[in-house]
């Protein structure tokens, strides 16, 4: 019987099933237990309430790091790393910082910067849209970033948004893809979870009526998911993230400060559908790869929504 | 708002209020009988898991909603064993059965799909115009260019309205709704009547979950269903329990939850939240402004057990 | 109906109720083993995580029980006044609003006024939430069913509108309001549990509820119009409307400060997503707890009980939420075939007998 | 003699700790009009609800044309030809009396339906008004649709459970000739009514019950009231003023025409089936009020209870009124509270109990016990609900209660329905005691008999106005043709 190297959890607040930001997350806690050794336990969470017992219940069973999924945990995280310093909590999205609970920050603003250049290259009507679920920072920063990738390529470029409230409401976001569609957009990311489909299939049906429109996937690569209408996606590799994560935290390098993830290490990333991508002009695919080297490499700044406490303008 | 914008935003107003619609109409039959099935929820969550693996499996969007049919009768078919068999509150049951079924539902998708879901690709039902009738300006595409669920809603309403307000046996159902025990000294079987009218909204229900998976999103996602089962029970309110003026119902909330993404795609300077709100405060605006003393089935969510 | 049942039907009765228990126990066991897990192994999960210890017990299983109490009393409370409220889901968000503005807003008073001041803001903030209804009932004749549906998604999105607009918190990012201060935090019922005082303020709610129901006569006015509005009016020359009146806006009250007490007693801040849909569950307590409140307090922990057992499957025992959601159901189905046997058995001993 | 159509051997049932029947015996012959008796809580409701296949028997047979069957279900009984119109109405206030009328008749087409309607009203003089909604309905054209409702069945065996008690004079002699009729047919008949006279008027035979066993079976002929009576109440308690007082005539002096005695005012009351309505009620007089259904009787009633303040015209009433409504299960009593409860509805009030936010419950309890004793009340004890209570015993809560109240005036609407000889005798006999005690009592009551035996003054309403009737004119016939043409013989 192998012993287990180390005892890891996993918190969500959806279901993991969304083959999306959450399903991403359970990917990365079995890679924990596949490539670590990890032991490993996921709880699911309704409300508020059930944070602290959660933290409370992993932590005083021993386990030793707990990957919270959502910045809902930031505060619930706190609480629990002071009463149990022993314990390394990771909060993604998170925006507070103490010696063992550690925000991982995911910069697909740098993915969606990328996508919002594809977007502008390939947009007639000169609007394209933006269908968010919940307004929370994360999701705001990626459509700022996308709103500077399209304007980075052509500044005359209207951008519409909209938020449904809900990330799994699909008749909600199937209507806010229309209203987008029908004010003239017709390149359209989304920042949803199980919803996203129905942005996919509304576009499909204006592609399938004979119009020219694209939808851009966001968080997984999505790009098999509707292969005659999505353009590229916005990605983040989060159980790479995740595995990284665990193993700076194994050689003693986690707390006291953020750890963000990028296109740098190869987390962040946008990629072209490549089912479509013959119809990117040549000049735009090099374009944007060139940009990508250039985020990479520091040499751009994306604009991001600040939600750090502290937060410098490092990495 | 032009021309354009107006018919998209009656198009959009349509496909909201159908899977309202249809199952608020079931629902409308089975309060009519005297049974609230706040499990309604479930049987749209299992009609939309039931219509994507249905037309998966039979490759068709049509028979995946047969399939939604049956899922939604099946958890109607839970409902009513323990609210009509045992006799159980109605009320609870179907807090149980809302539970379950949003959990059944996820759990075999992930039996099915993995842990972690998929990206289904189904069989989608595509919007079909109807000759000449899609053709009518402002309100023909929004009305006759929509799936094939949308038009055997619109067959429904009538159907069930004469069903219920001119045969003997809506005469019955009726009965069963108001005055159980008269209904059954007269010879109605009350528990059996009750158990067709669970079962049929069960059906409707799932037949507006297998739209919701099949005409709107061409996939299943767990809790896809977003509490659309308690706003068809307000629309049974708000369509005063008559399947015809409860059409009529769903349609205005769609209208109303199609003027929040209108207005937001106009980009007024609003709280997107403020915006979700407006089509309850619109209903209960309309409320306030029309519908009056409206009387729910005397004998609602009473349980019945014969005298014996 | 009230009709005593003859000994022999009750009997029957009876069985049927012991039938659907052992087919929903047998039906859960079943499926959990079709899905690839231990039925016991996760049984034993949920008996561990909610009542395993006298610490589990209370930090958890109480802890998750009070909101459910909160609004289960405000529920039994409307429910026996003949008023359907529905709304307790709406008037617990209006109330958590209330009092983490309260909490956020008086920051220099010390605690023992801010703690009261922030229940008594979410328990005028959970009766204003229902005043709109009440108000549409006894002034236009609308029922108070769609309309306390209709409040409850009005207030989930006002709540939703205030953490992201006028209370989100300082730095203008998170969906949430800053952290409340100490002196604005329920204190701990029990030191050294997660236990705060709110469970105590709602049993002292459900005592108060209990006497005056049984034993005063606004109590007695209050199930008379419940239970017949035509005879308490024409017998007891009750005026139902006002009754109405003081018990919906009491029950909102009381709702609200399911909202109140959740975020000022455990999460410290408000946040999207509060309940879990604890006012539609807080009807199934209401009922299943008989109307009473003595019922009320033994349904609600059981509930929360059920909650927290939902919560160490999860961790202990690998089950998925999915699959929890399904073993919750079934418990609660058995619990109603447990409920039909224990009717059936008083029909037997009473001579009343009724339903 | 040819077998019985219906034959009911040694039936038992037991409600919780009630024996309800403890060995009935009853057989029902085709062609006779069979008359079923038995004082409040007797068990003859219960059964027929065995019969009518409501409630399953604990013991005992139930045949049916020689062949012993178990009923399982109402749809049973209608199926083997057994229509029961019940004692409380059995109709859907929601529906339309024509709905009603067609309801559970499957099989045959609405139009059919509405064609054999108009042609059994026809035949029977039933007459209801099809196109109304029953809850609009009075309690007459409710009781008329239940027996129409039966009647459309074709029932071999008809069974009424107290038909008459809602009926003008007219329409129980037309019912009866209509009973009568049908037995004719072979059908068999059988009634259970609590005036004497009436039963012994219409029937061939009778049965009496007594605490839930079958005391006596006899013909018709030579059938005495004073012996149905002692059957009823077993042994001795019998004697002639039971049955005299039933008919008696008080005819006491009409009191001095002081203002000082008047307690209640009415003056132009209108609105609400009222119109431009006036009376005087003084005390110490019982002021019987006649009328047709549904001329405004109920609503003066109300109004003279203060249970509503009219809309416009004057009403000047005292504070306390006690109060017997119209129909007792949904104004008089709530069904799911015990007998304590539903005494406290009106009792609490009074200081007497004491005053203070609490119920005085251990006060009310003793005075639910007192009255539960006096008034003879069926029940095991006051914390049984009162929808367990048989139809009469329900009204004694409701009398012995508003009586308590001690006001100064009591509205009584039809006090007596439903109630057993001896009760009914010994609330006349009350009412009249108070009066010379001086209380104002109003007598609103479909009984021609009760009004003009108890009444010192009479009025009667037609269409909302009231009309007093001169002394010489307080006759049946007098009466009556004021009810119908609402203007005196005379004037
Ligand atoms: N201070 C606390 N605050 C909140 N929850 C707590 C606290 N201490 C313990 N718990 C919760 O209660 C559970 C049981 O705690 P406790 O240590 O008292 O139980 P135990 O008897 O040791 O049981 P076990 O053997 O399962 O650990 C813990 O798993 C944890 O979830
Ligand atoms: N559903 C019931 N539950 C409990 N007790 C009942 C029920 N129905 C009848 N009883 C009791 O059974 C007894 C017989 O009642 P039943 O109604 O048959 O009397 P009845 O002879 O018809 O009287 P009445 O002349 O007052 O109508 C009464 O004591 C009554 O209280
Ligand atoms: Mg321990
Ligand atoms: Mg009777």
């Amino acid at each position: 019987e192998t012993e287990s190297t180390f005892r890891a959890a996993l918190l969500t607040s959806g279901p993991v099933s969304d083959a999306g930001w959450y399903a991403g997350a359970y990917d990365g806690l079995l890679l924990l237990e596949d490539s670590l050794g990890a032991s490993v336990s996921h709880q699911q969470t309704a409300t508020p309430a059930e944070f602290d017992e959660a933290f409370i219940a992993y932590a005083s069973s021993g386990y030793d790091i707990i990957f919270a999924h959502g910045n809902e945990y930031q505060d619930a995280a706190i609480r629990a790393g002071e009463q149990f310093p022993d314990v390394t909590i990771i909060v993604s999205g998170g925006g507070r910082v103490s010696a063992n609970v550690v925000p991982l920050i995911f910069r697909l603003e740098e993915g969606s910067y990328l996508a919002g250049m594809a977007a502008a290259y390939m947009t007639e009507s000169k609007v394209v849209g933006m269908v968010g679920g919940v307004a929370i920072p994360p999701a705001q920063g990626t459509f700022v970033a996308f709103e500077a990738g399209v304007h980075a390529v052509d500044p005359e470029i209207e951008v519409l948004e909209v938020f449904t409230g809900d990330w799994n409401d699909v008749a909600a976001a199937k209507e806010a893809t229309v209203a987008q569609l029908s004010r003239g957009a017709d390149v359209i990311i989304h920042n949803l979870d199980a919803a996203s489909f129905a942005v996919f299939q509304a576009v499909r049906e204006v592609v399938d009526d004979g119009a020219v429109a694209y939808a851009v996937g966001m968080n997984s690569d999505q790009n098999a998911v509707a292969p005659d209408v999505i353009l590229g996606s916005a990605v983040i590799r989060i159980a790479d993230a995740f595995l990284a994560t665990a193993q700076l935290w194994q050689d003693g390098r986690v707390g006291g400060a953020p750890i963000y993830a990028s296109t740098e290490q190869g987390v962040i990333d946008f990629v072209f559908n490549p089912a479509l991508v013959d119809r990117v002009p040549a000049e735009a695919v090099d374009h944007i790869a060139r940009t990508k080297q250039a985020i990479r490499a520091g040499e751009i700044e994306i604009p991001r929504v600040i939600f750090v406490e502290g937060e410098d303008e490092g990495r | 708002m032009s021309q354009v914008e107006l018919t998209l935003f009656l198009e959009s107003a349509v496909r909201l209020g159908i899977p309202l619609a249809l199952a608020a109409m079931g629902e409308t039959i089975t309060e009519r009988s005297g049974v609230i099935n706040i499990g309604l929820e479930g049987s749209i969550i299992a009609g939309a898991l039931g219509g994507a693996l249905g037309a998966l499996a039979f490759e068709g969007a049509g028979l995946g909603v047969m399939s939604g049919a049956m899922a939604g009768m099946l958890v109607g078919l839970v409902f009513a064993a323990f609210a009509i068999g045992l006799g159980a509150d109605q009320i609870i049951t179907g807090t149980a059965v809302t539970i379950g079924g949003l959990g059944m539902t996820g759990a075999i998708y992930q039996a099915r799909f993995g842990a972690t879901g998929t990206e289904l690709s189904l069989p989608t039902l595509a919007p079909v115009a109807i000759p000449v009738l899609s053709e009518i300006p402002l309100v023909g595409s929004a009305l006759f260019a929509q799936a094939p669920t949308a038009y055997f809603a619109y067959l429904m309403a009538p159907i069930a309205w004469y069903l219920l307000f001119k045969t003997a046996w809506g005469l019955e159902l009726r009965a069963t709704g108001e005055a159980p025990a008269a209904a059954e000294a007269a010879g109605v079987r009350v528990r059996l009547v009750r158990l067709v009218a669970t079962l049929f909204g069960g059906a409707m229900a799932g037949i507006a979950g297998a739209h919701l998976a099949l005409a709107h999103a061409g996939t299943f996602a767990e809790n896809m269903s977003a509490g659309k089962g308690f706003i068809a029970i307000a629309v049974v309110v708000l369509g005063r329990w008559n399947p015809i003026l409860v059409l009529f119902a769903a349609l205005f909330f769609g209208a109303a939850s199609a003027l929040q993404f209108f207005l937001q795609a106009l980009a007024f300077a609003l709280a997107y939240q403020i915006f979700l709100a407006i089509p309850n405060m619109q209903t209960l605006a309309a409320l306030a402004g029309w519908v009056g003393k409206s009387r729910a089935p005397a004998a609602l969510a009473l349980p019945w057990e014969p005298h014996r | 109906m009230s009709a005593g049942i003859a000994p022999a039907r009750a009997r029957e009765a009876a069985l049927l109720g012991l039938g659907a228990v052992t087919l929903t126990l047998g039906a859960g066991s079943v499926l959990l083993l079709l899905g690839g897990y231990d039925p016991a192994a996760a049984g034993a999960a949920m008996l561990r995580g909610s009542v395993g210890s006298w610490n589990t017990f209370v930090s958890i299983t109480l802890v998750r029980s009070v909101p459910l109490l909160f609004a289960g009393l405000a529920v039994a409370l409307a429910f026996r006044a003949g008023v359907w409220n529905i709304g307790a889901e709406g008037q617990l968000y209006a109330g958590a609003v209330g009092g983490v503005w309260v909490a956020l807003t008086f920051t220099g008073l010390p605690s023992p006024l801010l703690v009261p001041a922030v229940l008594v803001a979410s328990g005028l903030a959970g009766g204003l939430w229902a005043l709109v209804p009440t108000l549409m009932r006894l002034r236009l004749g609308i029922g108070e069913v769609i309309t306390t549906i209709l409040m409850n998604f009005v207030g989930i999105y006002m709540a939703a509108w205030m953490v992201h607009g006028p209370l989100q918190e300082q730095r203008g990012v998170f969906p949430q309001t800053d952290r409340i201060i100490e002196a604005a935090r329920l204190p701990a019922l029990i030191p050294g549990t997660r236990l705060h005082i709110g469970f105590g303020l709602a049993l002292v709610i459900a005592a108060v509820l209990a006497v005056m129901l049984r034993r005063s006569r606004f109590g007695f006015q209050i199930r008379a119009v419940g239970a017949s509005p035509e005879a308490a009016a024409v017998a007891g020359r009750i005026n139902p409307a006002r009754v109405v009146f003081i018990s919906f806006l009491a029950s909102g009250a009381i709702a609200g400060l399911a909202g109140g007490a959740e975020v000022s007693g455990l999460t410290y801040a408000l946040y999207e997503d509060l309940s879990d849909g604890w006012g539609y569950t807080a009807i199934a307590v209401a009922l299943l707890g008989g109307l009473r409140p003595g019922g009320v307090v033994v349904t609600a922990i059981f509930f929360g009980a059920l909650q927290a057992g939902a919560g160490a499957m999860q961790r202990d025992a690998g089950i998925p939420s999915a699959w929890v959601d399904v073993v919750e159901a079934l418990v609660i189905l058995a619990v109603l075939g447990l409920d039909r046997v224990r009717a059936a058995r008083a029909a037997t001993s009473t001579v009343e007998g009724g339903a | 003699m040819s077998d019985p159509l219906v034959r009911l051997r040694g039936v038992q049932r037991r409600f919780g700790r009630v024996q309800a029947l403890a060995g009935a015996d009853l057989d029902l012959r085709a062609g006779e009009v069979h008359g079923v008796l038995g004082a409040n809580g007797a068990g003859k409701s219960t059964l027929f609800n065995v019969l009518g296949g409501l409630l399953a028997p604990d013991a005992g047979s139930v045949e049916i044309e020689g062949a012993q069957i178990a009923l399982g279900s109402p749809r049973d009984a209608w199926s083997r030809g057994i229509g029961l119109v019940h004692q409380h109405f059995t109709l859907v206030p929601a529906l339309s009396v024509r709905e009603n009328l067609a309801l559970g008749l499957r099989g045959r087409s609405l139009a059919e339906i509405s064609r054999v309607v108009e042609a059994t009203m026809e035949r029977t003089g039933l007459r209801v008004p099809l196109e109304a909604s029953v809850s609009a309905i009075g309690v007459g054209d409710r009781q008329r649709t239940e027996i129409l409702k039966t009647l459309l069945r074709d029932p071999k065996v008809l069974v009424l459970d107290e038909p008459t008690a809602v009926l003008t004079p007219e329409e129980v002699d037309g019912l009866f000739d209509l009973l009568r009729e049908l037995a004719s047919e072979g059908r068999a008949v059988a009634l259970v009514a609590h005036k004497l006279d009436e039963v012994l008027a219409v029937s061939d035979r009778l049965t009496v019950l007594r605490a839930g066993r079958t005391v006596l079976t006899t013909e018709r002929v030579g059938a005495t009231e004073r012996a149905l009576v002692a059957a009823m109440v077993g042994g001795g308690v019998a004697d002639e003023i039971a049955l005299g007082v039933h008919r008696m005539s008080l005819k006491p002096e009409v009191p001095a025409l002081d203002p000082s005695t008047v307690v209640a005012r009415l003056s132009g009351v209108t609105g609400d089936r009222l119109s431009n309505a006036a009376l005087e009620v003084r005390a110490g007089e019982v002021l019987g009020v006649a009328g047709v259904e549904g001329n405004g009787q109920h609503e003066l009633a109300l109004v003279l209870a203060g249970r509503v303040r009219p809309a416009t015209g004057g009403a000047q009433v005292p504070d306390e009124v006690a109060f017997i409504p119209q129909d007792r299960r949904t104004e008089g009593l709530v069904s799911d509270f015990d007998l304590t409860e539903n005494i406290a509805l009106a009792l609490s009030r009074l200081d007497r109990f004491g005053a203070g936010p609490l119920m005085p419950w251990s006060g009310l309890a003793e005075e639910a016990e007192r009255i539960r004793i006096r008034f003879d009340v069926t029940a095991p004890s006051v914390a049984t609900l009162a929808g367990a209570l048989s139809g009469g015993n329900q009204q004694r809560v409701i009398i012995g209660r508003e009586l308590a109240l001690g006001a100064q005036m009591l509205v009584a609407e039809n006090p007596t329905r439903g109630l057993d000889v001896a009760a009914a005798a010994y609330v006349h006999g009350e009412l009249a005691r108070l009066a010379a005690e001086g209380l104002a009592i109003v007598l609103v009551s479909t009984d021609l008999d009760e009004v003009l035996g108890l009444s010192n003054r009479v009025v009667v309403m037609t269409r909302g106005r009231i009309v007093e009737v001169p002394k010489n004119e307080r006759t049946r016939e007098g009466v009556g043709a004021l009810m119908l043409t609402g203007r005196s013989q005379a004037g």
